[in-house]
């Protein structure tokens, strides 16, 4: 039965990043538009709202190039693989207080630790494309990926000792409004972090338009490479998600669906922010970014646990 | 293997890239190529580098891909009819080429350019400098991944467009510089079109300064980055923006004055340490200074003919060779013609600036890594053009 | 491609498939004309006014135009500047790495034709229609972001022409006077002889 | 510095160039003959010309001539070095040694006239593929890719 639940769920979840991505998308288009003085989509749908939709099926029907040199079984499958710890990742967000999709006792360890499977699935795309640029990609993609996993773990384990579970549902129930900026620095460190786990720009190094082309990716087309994008706003989306419930306290201070409403709008503004950045950064060096992570962000994470733990008697 | 997103890899480099399985020596090799379709090779340039690791052992950029024989061309074209070859060498500065070829016509031909002509050729290339300028320091925005920098500095760049095209009708291949002055004089109201562009023109330029080289990622990409010493400046026949940003205090304007640059008041910025950075920053001065000049150009502009007078229509010099060069946006573009007496060149060769700054393309980048040879290209600002010819 | 194609000759085949294959059609050419994704080809002067038309003044954004430069992830290849025989091999790889379906567009007379790159010289390739096939042709020199705007416009009649039966495409006019194209004569006819 | 003067320092230093010297359209000219080449652009080299600006060649039929353009950014003055070789032994010494900037340049002459340059580290086509036949440059170079433009003039 918990397996039919889930499985549920997971599709339920596939089909929320998949719309996410494509209004995501949209969003994306017009934020940039915005801040580089353009216009962005305009004629499809209201405010062009309605690109993707153009978009996606045109994705849908392009030819599926599979290099001759390519290691083909693995090149065919390595975007499922990239989508799917996304997906998985997403069900154990609680909604609502009292309410999450599969309600898993250490659901935050689950949500930290399941995405980075992503990294084998990219190390794999990258392997079979047989291409210089793309296993250059690759690699860069696995450092940056698991270096960013330390700061970013670190910095919600801190909501973590304040809570004391590692139950998502018992962490919102658990919320208090000064949490907020007890573990404002965590959340800062977790947003970087997150930003550097999905690829985004500007730690877009991996896959460096301006270097690398289009990095792992490169030689996808079609949906298969329209899996790879679903799955970077996927991430985007869950880790925004992920961030409004841990360090924003979900739906506070509503609740039920006005609650809901309120968590998906802060989910948003931590889009925007994260797409903000994107466009108005350049991009680090792989040689910068690690020494960023190492001697900047972990450090400081452990400094915001050790600040949450002295605070922590005093409750 | 001719673009970077090939899937397939040539033989040499399927030998050494680490798909390849067992290593041979103790430094494995990866051979990369770039281009001479990427987004930062900045036009078709083509560069092989070698890797160890990320670290660029060795690069060589192959050029030619756009090498298109206007030297040739020239040869059976009279000397009216080569101005509008100059325009497409260097695409991004045309005016700079035309005034360059214009003068080298003018000293083989013994012919007096008026005053008001001068003045013009002396505002459109410093309006062209901001231009091309803006380009530079842009496509530097666009190679770190700062796209948005590059779209404000190309907005500023579409302002001297528009200004441009009241002046002559085009965008890009203006054929406005001619033998003997300018082919029309500015149309009514552009004086003060050109003086409300200069007057934003160093607010912009101080807003982008923030935006792209204030941005504390930028600098960390930049500085140190492809150091160019002052030594190796002088000895590789570089020139402008890249010369002077290794603080070479060379600038043909003040050192070498042609036309009217004497009666004007700037300053050569200079940079200290010769990378990427003192480069992009020179440039952003640059525009500042261009400003300044275009402003007292502006106003000491007096009426009078734009065209020499009594000038043939079919011009034949007699048979001799003169070489005269100006300072463009990227350092100094001489043009050497050979006359045979006929009204046909005999030989028309440019030097160009582009050219030889590229040439230390492989100095600069070695020791660096991939991602910093994107920049280091970057900030060689070269226009493939004018490379190529 | 492939998935596509049966996709189509299934429905061909099927008694009443038509119907739903004229929707499909209907669906996947409004789909593809909507969402042009260019691929530069830039090469020379042309390139920069391909920059200017993605740029802040004319934002091929609106019209879901967007450029990507990876081969694999785009539907037009915009060819805009000189092609040299050196450069010629480059371009064709690009070509063939672009998914189908694919168009191209020649921008500026280089691209044409060789423009003023036509006579006297050695290394110039006459017009990029000599090894591709080029469906929509700017003139210009270069020609403005509006013309490519125009240009993206055209093409998207013409692919919405298209199906994925390839004897059902409908066929589109050419808006050159072809040879033997009454309209030639008209031209020929106004221009030449004072009314 | 005034050309007269440029010739009056360089007749002080080297009065072998001395006779050589001419100025041709406000430019100082030194033609020397192509053995002396080397010798020559290391005088004056010596004397301060520090930056070399071009590198080209000419054909004339019989001979090609040499061009190199020096700068002294001390004197604030350019000059002329030219060399005439013979059509039959296109081959020249190479200033690679005395400007890294020539290295190009040379490569560049090498590509479009087939002038060789004695002591180049890395003589190659540069601007042409590497299978290009013939000299483009060059008066007599012959290609059916060429069509020529009809004479309106």
């Amino acid at each position: 039965m918990t397996l039919l639940w889930g499985f549920l769920w997971g599709v339920a979840s596939v089909a929320t990043i998949a719309g996410g991505a494509i209004l995501g998308v949209w969003w994306e288009r017009k934020v940039s538009a915005r801040i580089q003085m353009r216009y962005g989509p305009q004629q499809i749908g209201p405010y062009g709202s309605l690109q993707m939709i153009a978009d996606v099926p045109k994705l849908l029907f392009k030819e599926d190039i599979v290099p001759d040199l390519a290691d083909k079984a693995v090149f065919k499958l390595a975007p499922l693989f990239v989508f799917g710890p996304v997906a998985t990742s997403m069900v154990v967000i609680p909604f609502a207080a009292g309410w999450a999709p599969v309600d898993m006792s250490v659901g935050i360890l689950f949500f930290l630790a399941v995405p980075s499977i992503e990294v084998i699935a990219i190390l794999l795309s990258a392997w079979a494309s047989h291409n210089t640029l793309s296993t250059i990609g690759g690699l860069r993609a696995t450092a940056q990926m698991i270096s960013y996993e330390i700061p970013r773990s670190l910095a919600v384990l801190s909501v973590v000792l304040l809570a004391g579970s590692l139950r998502p549902l018992d962490v919102l129930s658990a919320w208090q409004w000064w949490w907020a900026p007890l573990t404002f620095v965590g959340f800062v460190i977790y947003f970087i972090a997150s930003i550097a786990e999905m690829n985004r720009g500007p730690f877009d190094i991996p896959e460096a338009d301006s270097e690398l082309v289009a990095g792992y990716f490169a030689d996808y087309s079609g949906m298969r490479w329209a899996s790879f994008m679903m799955a970077e706003y996927g991430s985007m989306i869950a880790a925004s998600l992920f961030g409004a419930v841990v360090f924003f306290g979900g739906g506070w201070p509503l609740s039920g669906a006005a609650g809901v409403v309120l968590l998906v709008i802060k989910t948003v503004l931590i889009m925007t922010a994260v797409m903000w950045v994107k466009w108005t950064f350049p991009r680090p060096r792989q040689d910068q970014l690690m020494s960023f992570c190492w001697k900047v962000l972990t450090p400081l994470a452990l400094l915001q646990l050790v600040i949450v733990g002295a605070v922590l008697p005093w409750l | 293997m001719t673009q970077t997103s090939t899937s397939d890899v040539t033989p040499d480099t399927a030998e050494t890239q680490p798909t390849g399985t067992e290593p041979t020596e103790t430094v494995m090799e990866t051979v990369v190529n770039i281009g001479p379709s990427h987004p930062s090779t900045h036009g078709v340039c083509r560069v092989v580098v070698h890797l160890d690791g990320e670290v660029i052992t060795h690069c060589e950029p192959i050029i030619g891909h756009l090498h298109r024989g206007i030297e040739k061309m020239a040869e059976n074209r009279t000397y009216l009819q080569v101005v509008p070859l100059t325009d497409r060498l260097d695409y991004v500065g045309s005016m700079y080429a035309n005034w360059a070829y214009c003068r080298a016509v003018e000293r083989l031909a013994g012919i007096r350019v008026p005053e008001r002509a001068e003045y013009i050729r002396v505002i459109v290339c410093e309006l062209q400098r901001i231009a091309s300028h803006m380009m530079g320091i842009g496509s530097t925005g666009a190679d770190t991944g700062a796209f948005t920098a590059f779209m404000y500095t190309f907005a500023q760049r579409e302002k001297v467009v528009e200004l441009f095209e009241l002046l002559c009708g085009a965008r890009l291949t203006y054929n406005y510089v001619r033998p003997g002055g300018v082919s029309r004089d500015l149309p009514d109201g552009w004086v003060e079109q050109c003086r409300a562009f200069t007057a934003q023109h160093p607010s912009a330029m101080l807003e982008i300064d923030d935006l792209l080289l204030g941005n504390v990622i930028a600098r960390a990409r930049l500085k140190g980055v492809g150091v160019l010493t002052q030594v190796d400046a002088v000895a590789w026949g570089t020139s402008g923006p890249i010369a002077r940003g290794s603080g070479v205090d060379w600038d043909l304007r003040r050192d070498d004055p042609y036309s009217v640059y004497p009666r004007f008041d700037f300053s050569v910025p200079l940079g200290d340490n010769g990378d990427s950075y003192d480069r992009a920053r020179v440039r952003v001065w640059e525009c500042v200074e261009s400003c300044r000049i275009i402003n007292q150009a502006l106003d000491q502009l007096e009426p009078g003919s734009v065209q020499a007078e009594g000038l043939p229509r079919l011009l034949a010099p007699r048979p001799g060779d003169a070489y005269d060069h100006i300072e463009s946006a990227r350092g100094s573009l001489g043009v050497y013609l050979v006359s045979d007496g006929s009204p046909r060149l005999y030989r028309m060769k440019v030097r160009s600036p582009a050219f030889c700054n590229l040439a230390v393309l492989p100095l600069l980048a070695k020791g660096h890594t991939l991602s910093d040879l994107v920049v280091i290209l970057g900030s060689l600002d070269p226009v493939f053009g004018e490379v190529d010819r | 491609m492939a998935f596509v194609d049966d996709l189509g000759a299934a429905l061909d085949k099927t008694p009443g498939g038509g119907i739903i294959l004229t929707s499909l059609d209907a669906l996947i050419d409004w789909s593809r004309g909507k969402s042009l994704w260019m691929m530069p080809m830039g090469t020379a002067c042309c390139a920069m006014e391909l920059i200017a038309a993605s740029f802040a003044r004319f934002d091929f954004d609106r019209h879901g135009s967007i450029p990507r430069p990876d081969p694999r992830h785009t539907d037009v290849m915009v060819v805009a500047g000189t092609i040299t025989r050196k450069m010629e091999p480059a371009v064709k790889r690009l070509w063939e790495q672009m998914p189908e379906p694919k168009w191209c567009i020649a921008m500026g007379n280089c691209a044409v034709s060789g423009g003023i790159f036509y006579y006297d010289t050695y290394s110039v390739v006459r017009g990029v229609d000599e090894f591709l096939p080029v469906d929509v042709y700017i003139s210009g020199c270069p020609p403005r972001p509006e013309a490519l705007q125009d240009a993206i416009l055209r093409l998207r009649e013409k692919v919405s022409a298209e199906s994925i039966v390839p004897s059902r495409a409908k066929p589109v006019k050419s808006i050159l006077p072809q040879p033997g194209d009454p309209r030639k004569g008209d031209i020929a006819a106004e221009g030449g002889e004072p009314s | 510095m005034k050309i007269e003067d440029l010739r009056e320092h360089l007749c002080g230093i080297y009065p072998d160039l001395c006779p050589l010297f001419s100025i041709e359209f406000g430019d100082g000219v030194l033609c020397v003959s192509h053995e002396r080449l080397h010798q020559a652009a290391s005088d004056l080299k010596d004397l301060g010309f520090d930056r070399l600006g071009m590198v080209t060649a000419v054909d004339y039929g019989e001979e090609f001539e040499l061009v190199y353009r020096l700068q002294s950014r001390a004197m604030h003055a350019g000059i002329f070095l030219k060399a005439r070789i013979k059509r039959e032994t296109p081959v020249i010494a190479s200033v690679c040694d005395l400007w890294p900037a020539a290295n190009w340049q040379e490569r560049e002459v090498f590509d479009l006239f087939g002038i060789t340059f004695d002591g180049h580290p890395d003589l190659r086509r540069i601007l042409l593929t590497d299978d290009w036949v013939g000299y483009p440059l060059r008066k007599d170079y012959e290609d059916d890719r060429i069509i020529r433009r009809p004479d309106y003039i």
